[in-house]
């Protein structure tokens, strides 16, 4: 198995080429057929992977291949090689299958383009799947950095698909640029790991982690920040989250698979990976863990009153995956991973079920021009939908429920109350806007046009299987990581997915020692979690459905808090006023004055200008009359006669 | 080596430049595929280079040496060690390239402009191959000419102008460094007793420090503006803008490099301890250059004025790279000044090729070109995130073993420049979505797609930029001893890695005390 | 004051006054003739040198040969003008003798009034009127200055060519 | 005849009379005279067709180009024998050394391309005249005996040979004004000059008791100099300086040059200058070598001067006379700088920058004059020479070489050269005036361009007509490209010729090793 | 007593007449003899230096001096004849076609 590891980045790049290449000329058909297929393809060697990896014993699991020698020059030498254990087969395995998923709901997504438009689309997707696979099996931190780049490049691609749009161009840029700003902070990282290390494979460097590095001391705490400000940008987290809602100007598959189940997860798995830095540098765990916590509450404050339909996902996204950092944070990197899973599943299913939905409405966004669809034959969407949107609200038993509790816990457990209560605030608040957008999309009366309304459908095949298959994992999707608390006494179910990824995190601080005992607080803050969900999930309700002026009333009443949460805290035209404008102004002034005024206006043509003024004194003097010339001959005769006989 | 390959090499484009002189000027099609047959011949004689030089071998391969100007000791002495090899090849790939870009672009005085291109592959050549100071600086005044004519005849509007600035601007520094190359000249003559302009003989030399400094100034003033480095490079907007096609490839592609490869061959080996004691100066002027280069481009108007911008910033970080004094780091500089012209140079092509169709190098007159030439719209867009430094590109090899290698000797300044890389795909990417994304701009209904002669030029740069990306090692692997001589020349041992605090500024002041 | 000094004294001042005039009279004519009257009066104080010999020629060829070329020409091209003298202190005359006067200042600061020579000649030993006469400078042009007496007579040539060529009419 | 008598006879016995050490001379002052008696004899005369135009003298060019190359064949006859008859001759008046004949073999070359150039100029404008060629050679007479002068009287008398002469020339055409303007000021400033010169003759003989330049040489030596001999190498140098046209006494030149008929201006930048100069190295490097440090500053101050007001001024000429006229004022700066050297490197840098200087300039001239063949003079650079290049595709390249060559970009002679001169600058430690050179270089590459820019890079409806040219011209450019070209690849001869031939001259001890 | 010296610092003072002569005047004639002025000046210069010494180049020179000086004014004359014939002037300020 461990020869064929290669065959699993190698398939989705075949894919980018063959449709990259020929994809135009060979049609829509072999396209839809090829770009999904060699992603299944992949899935495949990764299930069989994932099975090799099982048949190992527990701590010895891992397979590497190395492929051939990348970069080395001077003492840096870097190979491209692939790392598969726990951490990274989940993660292949989140890849490859929702991508799969994705794959094939794009196909009927995606039906209305031309041949040119579908082939371009799928050699994306293709990239895509290519650049993730190597972020997660790259066996060294530049590797993994090629993949970073890799999917943020698809990102830009796709964000900006439809690009004769200037907007969505627009979005797809401010994703690349705000991305790269992450990634500076990732180079510096890398920089640090190697004049630290001597080297920038995981293998070299995690083990040795402890030894090099002082505890708590302040490389440490640089090499982490720097990396983590590459996972800031990512991921989305304060303050570079700008990038991701712009980012909805993608093909809503795009946003499922990129923006919400994958990519923008590539800053937990990061931190995942390289646990063993972080948790040498506290202080930086920390940081990580209030950005998480602050912005997941930022987020979902905001998400509470976006009016377009992927917006309000995109926000939740983000508050999500504040989620994860605030459980790496409090080093519970398994909740973490945890968490990103189950995300994945059912934040995937939101936004394809989204994409149905507009797919519907023939590209309608707006909720405000929805409502009803329950009644108008969306059964898939419908169902799928509400299981989605109940398992992200943290209802039991769906999977959201599991991980997200986990990660309050852990939280708590760590001695973080304050974090808890935000993450148990935030909690509440999903509750409220995910029903809030269920409700305005799917009940009530129906706001769009009439001529709207006849055309109302239920997806193709293609993109209804994908739908189902995602509503039954976002359902169960948790089950494989059932905490003590609960599946102790329901006669001993372990808790397989923390069993799985402990070979990675064996140093985890708080390792398996602690579930032993049950502390009875867990009980009631699951309980407490729960009924802060159905107090969102009955608000939603209540507003939405019972009382539908309620919400205009409120946004009367509180003005200002409304408007701020409306204009999402002016953060984009705070930026622009503080970054780009001051940025581009101080280019211009390079160009114009330093540039053209004073090192070519001044120091160059200046030159030039003096010489041409010599030049015109020199030629006054040349008057033309011969008795100036003798003059001056005279001049110089007596000036040298001068030097010789008085100097 | 019996035959005189080198020469063979060196003086091929001149016998192709006097067949072509006897074509009759109205034959145009006869002279371009003449030209492109020489240039083809040309690069598949001297592409045995590539295997034949040893890596590992003496540190001057192919080496002729005839007395040239006996009375003054200077001799017609050629050689080429790795860097040379790449920088030669990449000159030769280049040249054909040109030929073909100039097939619609040049329609006046065709013969004039090939016969020029000819002759300046000799002068190219010619300062990649001297040992000799001498044969160096006159093969480096020797070139000018062509290119000067270049600009001059095909160029726009303001041509004229651009290409005297271009001579003027290369022709002090070049002077300058000609009073330094006599005076380091007479020097080995009080030293030693013999005359010689050999760079072999003169690196032999333990220059004091006084002269040292002057001699560096004098040889680095010629090379910074050649680079060109902030703030002698504003004869390069000027010169890219106005230059024709080909010679915005070649000017970018080549000429630039041969003031990197200025310090790395003479500059850096010839004055080591001058070099140290300058060494913060130019890697801070590197810097500004970077971070100037990008910010400026930003607000360019024009396509190639930006391009031309964005060469101030990356040769900025070949620059970096230089004066790292870290293997990894000149390493890197060396891939990147490769990268450089492959990546530049295919963007000047690609401006080309805008203006052949548009008439304009506008920014804003153009849009939504992705539309109707997607082919051209993918190759525009690997070579863009080429220039961004985008992993698996050519690009990023460089620029990542130039930072890492910076790091360590200087974590600020590496810091930054890293910020550069955040420039750049902001100003390049800005370019990009305005001239192929969007609504369709006035100037860009309905312009047809690459033709098989313009996919000729672009695919073999495209293929190369990502064969550097993904697999750089036989790059790397002739360049790394040229590399460690050369660290082994300035006589600094390279820091041991992963000891941080050696390779910090404080470190470094402390050494100078 | 011996004669010889006072005739050096009356020649002296006759060469200056006459040349002065000869540069600020108006009239070319008269400049032609107080120039005869310069000649003349430095023909003289080639007497007093012993120079016999170059005091005729100096009659001869300067006042009698050179000087009617000049009067012919003035005359040829008829360019009379005002009898009198004018000294109008315009700036260019100011700064000229301002010039000229630096320049004899610094010759003599310099030390040209202590002249004294630096060797003995060959024609030393001999009186110096005999080293004046005909025979002895006859002796040095045909044999020493031998090739510089010939090019003189090229220069002669030149000029005579020269002179038919640029005054000839126009065609 | 008396005893006294005789005792001077005896003092002034001629000494090494040569037919062989003035061949040259002789052999051009023969055919001066064959040329204008067989004008006399109305050999080859045709009158002029209609009332009133003026006759032509058909046979004359050519008489006069085969007295010059047997010039040239006399002078590399005294090449080739050098060694055997080195040394001084007719009573110190000349010299026979490698330093004069390699000059007089720049002087006849110069001379020669002159003739060359100038016989379908001269037939176009009327004045194909016996006496025009006879004065060119008796110029070019009076240049070799300056430049083998050994005493100043010979090199007073070799200068007013060569000047008178050129004087006229440059009056030749008669019929127009500005050719009589330059005559007038040439003549004025050239005799106004000769009166110092003549001046400074009489002091430095005063204060030596010779004029003999050997002579002088050892008495100098006696002792510290006084003001007199000071005041006569002052005005001495400034006579020098004239017929050079080292600032400021250069005033003359541009007006005279953009006066004369185009061969002539030719002759005068090189024929003159080199010629001049060949006396001033001689006088300075030779003579005075004891006194350097008193003349070494000074010409310091007059090489700067003389490079950037050259340049400078250069920058904003149209007309391409008057800027050659510059430029060939701060080439004489450059050659000033090799004698500020001051060292063997330093003559022999200066030979060869003589002879590289005359093979462009003269090269220059020549297409000055294949334009100035017809009708007016077509003498502005920005009409008469915009789009050149491809009307006369082989002129323009030709041209675009000399330019080049007089920026000094290799691999042409003038690169070579100011390659040397800095060299030689540099080795006696004024690198400073070598960087002065340097910048004074580049200030003139602006103006050598826009040659090149209006020739190759604009265009222009004016401008003279397309026509063939003649034969003659196109030997003599071909002969000045070669030579550009010929001494810019492949130096090392020529170099070591110009050393060897310095090596009689005591310069700086005489005794310091040439690289 | 009068001596060398004396001669000489009148050499010099006829000298600078001359060349206050061709200084301030415009007359091209006048300028001539100017010239002429100068040239005797150094003639006298020669002799008083040839007979305080007892050599003869000096006296030679003299004679050679006044030849140069013959052909000078001959060549001289001729210039000024010629420009005579275009303008009717022999004011050398009235010729100035070339200047800067």
């Amino acid at each position: 198995m461990e020869r064929l590891l290669w065959l699993v980045p190698a398939l989705p790049l075949a894919g980018v080429l063959f449709n990259g290449l020929l994809g135009r000329r060979a049609g829509k058909g072999v396209v839809s057929w090829v770009g999904p297929g060699v992603v299944g393809a992949s899935f495949a060697v990764v299930a069989a992977t994932f099975f090799a990896l099982t048949g190992l014993p527990n701590g010895e699991r891992a397979l590497h291949q190395t492929v051939y020698t990348w970069l080395a020059a001077g003492d840096f030498s870097a190979e491209i090689g692939f790392l598969v254990d726990p951490l990274s087969a989940t993660m292949m395995l989140v890849v490859t299958g929702v991508g799969f998923l994705i794959h094939v709901y794009s196909v009927g997504y995606m039906e209305g383009e031309d041949a040119a438009g579908f082939a371009r689309y799928f050699t994306y997707l293709n990239l895509f799947t290519f650049a993730m696979l190597l972020l997660v099996m790259g066996d060294n931190l530049l590797l993994l950095f090629v993949g970073w780049e890799g999917v943020g490049l698809c990102s830009y691609l796709l964000i900006g698909f439809w690009f004769s749009d200037r907007d969505n161009a627009e979005a797809g840029k401010k994703a690349f640029i705000v991305n790269r700003i992450g990634d500076f902070g990732f180079l510096i990282g890398i920089f640090l790991v190697f004049w630290s290390f001597g080297s920038v494979a995981f293998a070299d460097v995690l083990p040795d982690a402890a030894a090099t590095l002082t505890p708590g001391g302040p490389l440490a705490f640089w090499i982490c920040l720097f990396l983590f400000v590459g996972a800031v940008g990512k991921s989305a987290q304060i303050p570079l989250y700008v990038w991701l809602p712009d980012a909805m100007a993608g093909p809503t598959p795009v946003s499922a698979l990129i923006h919400a189940a994958t990519m923008v997860t590539a800053g937990v798995y990061m931190v995942a990976r390289t646990h063993a830095l972080y948790e040498l540098a506290p202080a930086a765990l920390a940081i990580v863990a209030g950005i998480g916590a602050a912005t997941a509450l930022f987020a979902a404050t905001i998400g509470l009153v976006q009016t377009d339909i992927k917006k309000v996902l995109a926000y939740s996204t983000i508050s999500q995956l504040g989620y994860m950092f605030l459980g790496v944070g409090v080093a519970a990197f398994t909740a973490g991973i945890f968490h990103l899973v189950t995300h994945a599943f059912f934040k995937a299913l939101l936004f394809l079920g989204a994409g149905s939905v507009i797919h519907a409405l023939h590209g309608e966004q707006d909720m405000r021009r929805m409502g009803g669809l329950s009644r108008m034959g969306m059964p898939i969407t419908y169902w799928t939908m509400l299981a989605a949107t109940l398992a992200i609200s943290g209802i039991p038993p769906l999977a959201g429920f599991f991980s997200k509790d986990k990660i309050l816990w852990k939280t708590w457990d760590a001695g973080h109350p304050v974090l808890w209560a935000i993450g148990f605030v935030t909690a509440g608040l999903t509750a409220l806007y995910m029903f809030r957008l269920f409700y305005l999309t799917f009940h009530g009366e129906f706001r769009g046009s009439d001529e709207e309304a006849e055309n109302v459908h239920e997806s193709p095949p293609s993109m209804g299987v994908p739908l189902i298959v995602l509503g039954v994992l976002s359902v169960v999707g948790g089950w494989i990581g059932i905490p003590a608390a609960i599946g102790e006494p329901l006669g001993g179910i372990g808790n397989a997915f923390e069993g799985w990824l402990a070979p990675v995190f064996e140093a985890e601080v708080h390792g398996a020692a602690a579930e032993h005992a049950i502390p009875p607080i867990e009980y009631g803050l699951m309980a407490a979690s729960v009924a802060i969900a159905t107090l969102g999930l009955l608000g939603a309700w209540w507003a939405y459905v019972r009382d539908p002026k309620l919400p205009e009333r409120l946004s009367l009443r509180f003005r200002a808090l409304y408007e701020l949460l409306r204009g999402k805290y002016w953060v984009d035209e705070i930026y622009d006023f503080l970054v780009v404008r001051p940025y581009r102004a101080l280019s211009r002034f390079a160009w114009r004055v330093v540039d053209d005024g004073l090192i070519d206006g001044l120091a160059v043509r200046g030159t030039g200008r003096l010489v041409e003024f010599g030049s015109g004194v020199a030629s006054r003097w040349e008057t033309g009359y011969v008795t100036s010339y003798v003059l001056v001959f005279f001049g110089g005769a007596l000036a040298v006669l001068a030097y010789y006989l008085l100097g | 080596m019996d035959v005189p390959y080198l020469s063979a090499i060196l003086f091929l484009p001149l016998v192709g430049a006097a067949m072509i002189a006897g074509i009759p000027g109205d034959r145009r099609m006869a002279i371009r595929q003449s030209t492109l047959a020489v240039t083809t011949l040309h690069l598949l004689l001297a592409l045995p280079l590539w295997w034949i030089y040893e890596p590992e071998g003496a540190a001057y391969q192919f080496v002729e040496r005839v007395p040239w100007v006996e009375a003054y000791g200077i001799e017609y002495h050629l050689g080429v060690d790795g860097v040379s090899v790449l920088l030669t090849l990449l000159t030769l790939l280049v040249m054909p390239l040109a030929v073909l870009g100039s097939w619609r672009y040049i329609q006046e005085h065709v013969k004039e402009f090939h016969v020029l291109l000819l002759v300046l592959t000799t002068g190219m050549l010619g300062v990649f191959f001297a040992v000799d100071l001498f044969v160096f600086y006159v093969f480096w005044e020797l070139m000018l000419v062509p290119m000067y004519f270049i600009i001059g005849i095909w160029g726009g509007e303001r041509r004229i102008y651009a290409a005297v600035k271009f001579f003027l601007y290369t022709f002090v520094g070049g002077l300058i460094m000609l009073v330094g190359i006599l005076a380091l000249y007479f020097y080995h003559e009080q030293a030693t007793g013999t005359f010689s302009t050999s760079l072999v003989d003169l690196v032999a030399l333990d220059v004091p420090g006084g002269l040292q400094t002057w001699l560096f100034l004098a040889f680095a003033l010629a090379f910074a503006i050649k680079v060109p480095m902030f703030p002698f490079h504003t004869w390069l907007p000027d010169a890219h803008v106005q230059a024709p096609a080909a010679g915005s490839v070649i000017l970018a592609g080549v000429l630039l490099k041969m003031g990197t490869y200025g310090f790395y061959r003479f500059a850096m080996p010839l004055f080591p301890e001058a070099t140290r004691t300058f060494l913060p100066v130019i890697a801070v002027l590197a810097v500004i250059g970077i971070l100037y280069g990008a910010m400026v481009a930003l607000v360019q108007p024009n396509v190639k004025k930006l391009v031309a911008y964005s060469s101030v910033s990356h040769l900025g970080f070949v620059m970096l790279g230089l004066f790292a004094y870290t293997a990894t780091g000149i390493q890197g500089s060396v891939i990147q000044m490769i990268n450089h012209g492959i990546s530049t140079g295919a963007l000047f092509f690609i401006c080309g090729m805008l203006y052949e169709r548009a008439h304009t190098y506008e920014i804003d007159r153009f849009g939504g070109l992705s539309a109707s030439m997607p082919v051209f719209a993918t190759i525009f867009m690997i070579v863009t995130l080429s220039s961004i430094g985008l992993p698996g590109l050519n690009g990023f090899v460089g620029e990542f073993l130039i930072l890492v290698g910076v790091f360590g000797s200087h974590p600020w300044l590496a810091g930054l420049a890293t910020i550069g890389v955040i420039l750049a795909a902001y100003y390049m990417l800005r370019m990009f979505g305005r001239v192929m994304f969007g609504p369709v701009g006035e100037e860009s209904e309905g312009l047809p797609d690459l033709d098989r002669r313009e996919l000729a030029i672009l695919v073999p740069l495209v293929a190369l930029i990502v064969w550097i990306g993904v697999y750089p090692k036989p790059f790397l692997e002739r360049t790394a001893p040229s590399v460690d001589r050369l660290l082994a020349e300035v006589r600094v041992d390279a820091e041991p890695a992963g000891d941080l605090l050696a390779g910090t500024d404080e470190a470094l002041e402390e050494e100078a005390r | 004051m011996s004669p010889v000094d006072l005739a050096f004294w009356i020649l002296a001042a006759l060469a200056v006054v006459a040349s002065v005039a000869v540069i600020v009279h108006r009239n070319p004519v008269w400049s032609v003739i107080l120039l005869v009257v310069t000649f003349f009066a430095q023909a003289g104080l080639f007497v007093l040198l012993h120079a016999h010999f170059l005091a005729v020629i100096q009659v001869l060829v300067y006042a009698g040969a050179i000087m009617v070329l000049f009067l012919f020409v003035v005359m040829l091209l008829n360019l009379g003008g005002p009898r009198w003298f004018e000294v109008a202190p315009t700036p260019l005359v100011v700064v000229a003798v301002a010039l000229g006067a630096a320049f004899v200042g610094v010759l003599v600061v310099g030390g040209l009034p202590q002249f004294a020579p630096a060797a003995e000649g060959p024609a030393a030993a001999i009186p110096r009127d005999v080293a004046g006469s005909v025979e002895a400078i006859g002796s040095a042009l045909y044999t020493a200055y031998y090739l510089p007496f010939l090019t003189t007579a090229l220069l002669l040539l030149v000029a005579m060519v020269g002179a038919v060529v640029l005054a000839r009419r126009e065609r | 005849m008396s005893p006294e008598i005789q005792t001077l006879l005896e003092a002034h016995r001629m000494v090494r009379p040569s037919v062989f050490a003035v061949l040259p001379a002789l052999v051009m002052a023969i055919t001066a005279a064959i040329v204008l008696l067989a004008d006399l004899f109305e050999l080859g005369t045709t009158r002029g067709a209609a009332e009133g135009e003026e006759g032509r003298n058909i046979v004359a060019p050519w008489l006069a180009l085969v007295g010059a190359l047997l010039g040239l064949g006399a002078v590399v006859w005294q090449a080739t024998r050098l060694e055997a008859v080195a040394g001084s001759y007719f009573n110190g008046a000349i010299a026979l050394d490698g330093f004069g004949v390699f000059l007089s073999g720049v002087v006849v070359v110069a001379t020669i391309l002159t003739l060359l150039l100038t016989i379908r100029y001269c037939a176009r404008h009327s004045i194909q005249l016996a006496e025009y060629y006879h004065l060119i050679l008796m110029s070019s007479i009076g240049m070799l005996l300056l430049v083998q002068g050994a005493h100043l009287v010979m090199i007073f008398l070799g200068l007013e040979l060569m000047s008178v002469g050129v004087y006229i020339l440059t009056g030749f055409r008669r019929t127009r004004l500005r050719s009589v303007e330059g005559a007038l000021k040439y003549f004025v400033m050239g005799a106004f000059s000769t009166g110092f010169f003549v001046y400074g003759i009489a002091l430095t003989y005063g204060a030596t008791g010779s004029m003999d330049l050997a002579e002088i040489g050892q008495r100098i030596l006696a002792g510290p100099p006084s003001a007199m001999l000071l005041a006569g190498v002052g005005l001495l140098i400034v006579g020098f300086g004239f017929k050079v046209a080292l600032v400021p006494f250069h005033m003359w030149s541009p007006d005279v040059y953009e006066g004369a008929p185009p061969p002539i201006t030719g002759f005068m930048a090189t024929g003159v200058k080199a010629a001049g100069f060949a006396a001033f190295v001689r006088v300075l490097m030779s003579t005075f070598d004891a006194l350097a440090d008193e003349w070494v500053p000074v010409l310091w101050v007059l090489a700067v001067l003389t490079m950037f007001v050259g340049n400078v001024a250069a920058i904003r000429q149209d007309d391409i006379k008057r800027m050659l006229a510059y430029s060939s004022i701060a080439h004489a700066g450059y050659l000033v700088v090799a004698l500020v050297a001051h060292n063997p490197l330093g003559a022999a840098s200066f030979l060869y920058y003589l002879a590289a200087y005359t093979l462009m300039t003269v090269g220059a001239f020549g297409v000055v004059v294949v334009l100035s063949e017809r009708g007016d003079e077509h003498t502005s650079i920005s009409e008469d020479y915009a789009g050149l290049a491809y009307r006369y595709p082989m002129l323009g390249a030709a041209m675009a070489v000399f330019m080049f060559s007089l920026t000094g970009i290799p691999p042409t002679a003038g690169f070579v050269g100011k390659f040397i001169i800095i060299s030689a600058a540099v080795d006696a430690g004024h690198a400073p005036l070598a960087v002065l050179l340097v910048i004074a270089s580049v200030i003139s590459a602006y103006y050598y361009l826009k040659v090149v820019v209006a020739m190759y890079m604009t265009s222009s409806e004016r401008g003279p007509a397309t026509a063939r040219v003649g034969a003659s011209a196109t030997i003599a450019i071909l002969i000045a490209v070669a030579g550009v070209l010929g001494l810019g690849v492949f130096p090392g001869e020529w170099i070591e010729m110009a050393r060897t031939s310095v090596s009689g001259l005591a310069v700086g001890g005489g005794t310091v090793p040439l690289p | 007593m009068i001596g060398p010296g004396h001669f000489l610092t009148l050499s010099a003072i006829l000298f600078t007449v001359g060349v206050v002569g061709v200084l301030t005047r415009k007359n091209a004639i006048i300028v001539f003899m100017a010239i002429e002025i100068m040239m005797n000046a150094a003639n006298l210069a020669f002799a008083t230096i040839a007979t305080t010494m007892g050599d003869l180049a000096g006296q030679v020179m003299v004679l050679l001096v006044i030849a140069v000086a013959a052909a000078e004014a001959a060549v001289g004359l001729a210039i000024i004849v010629a420009m005579f014939r275009h303008r009717e002037t022999v004011n050398v300020e009235a010729f100035n076609l070339m200047r800067g």
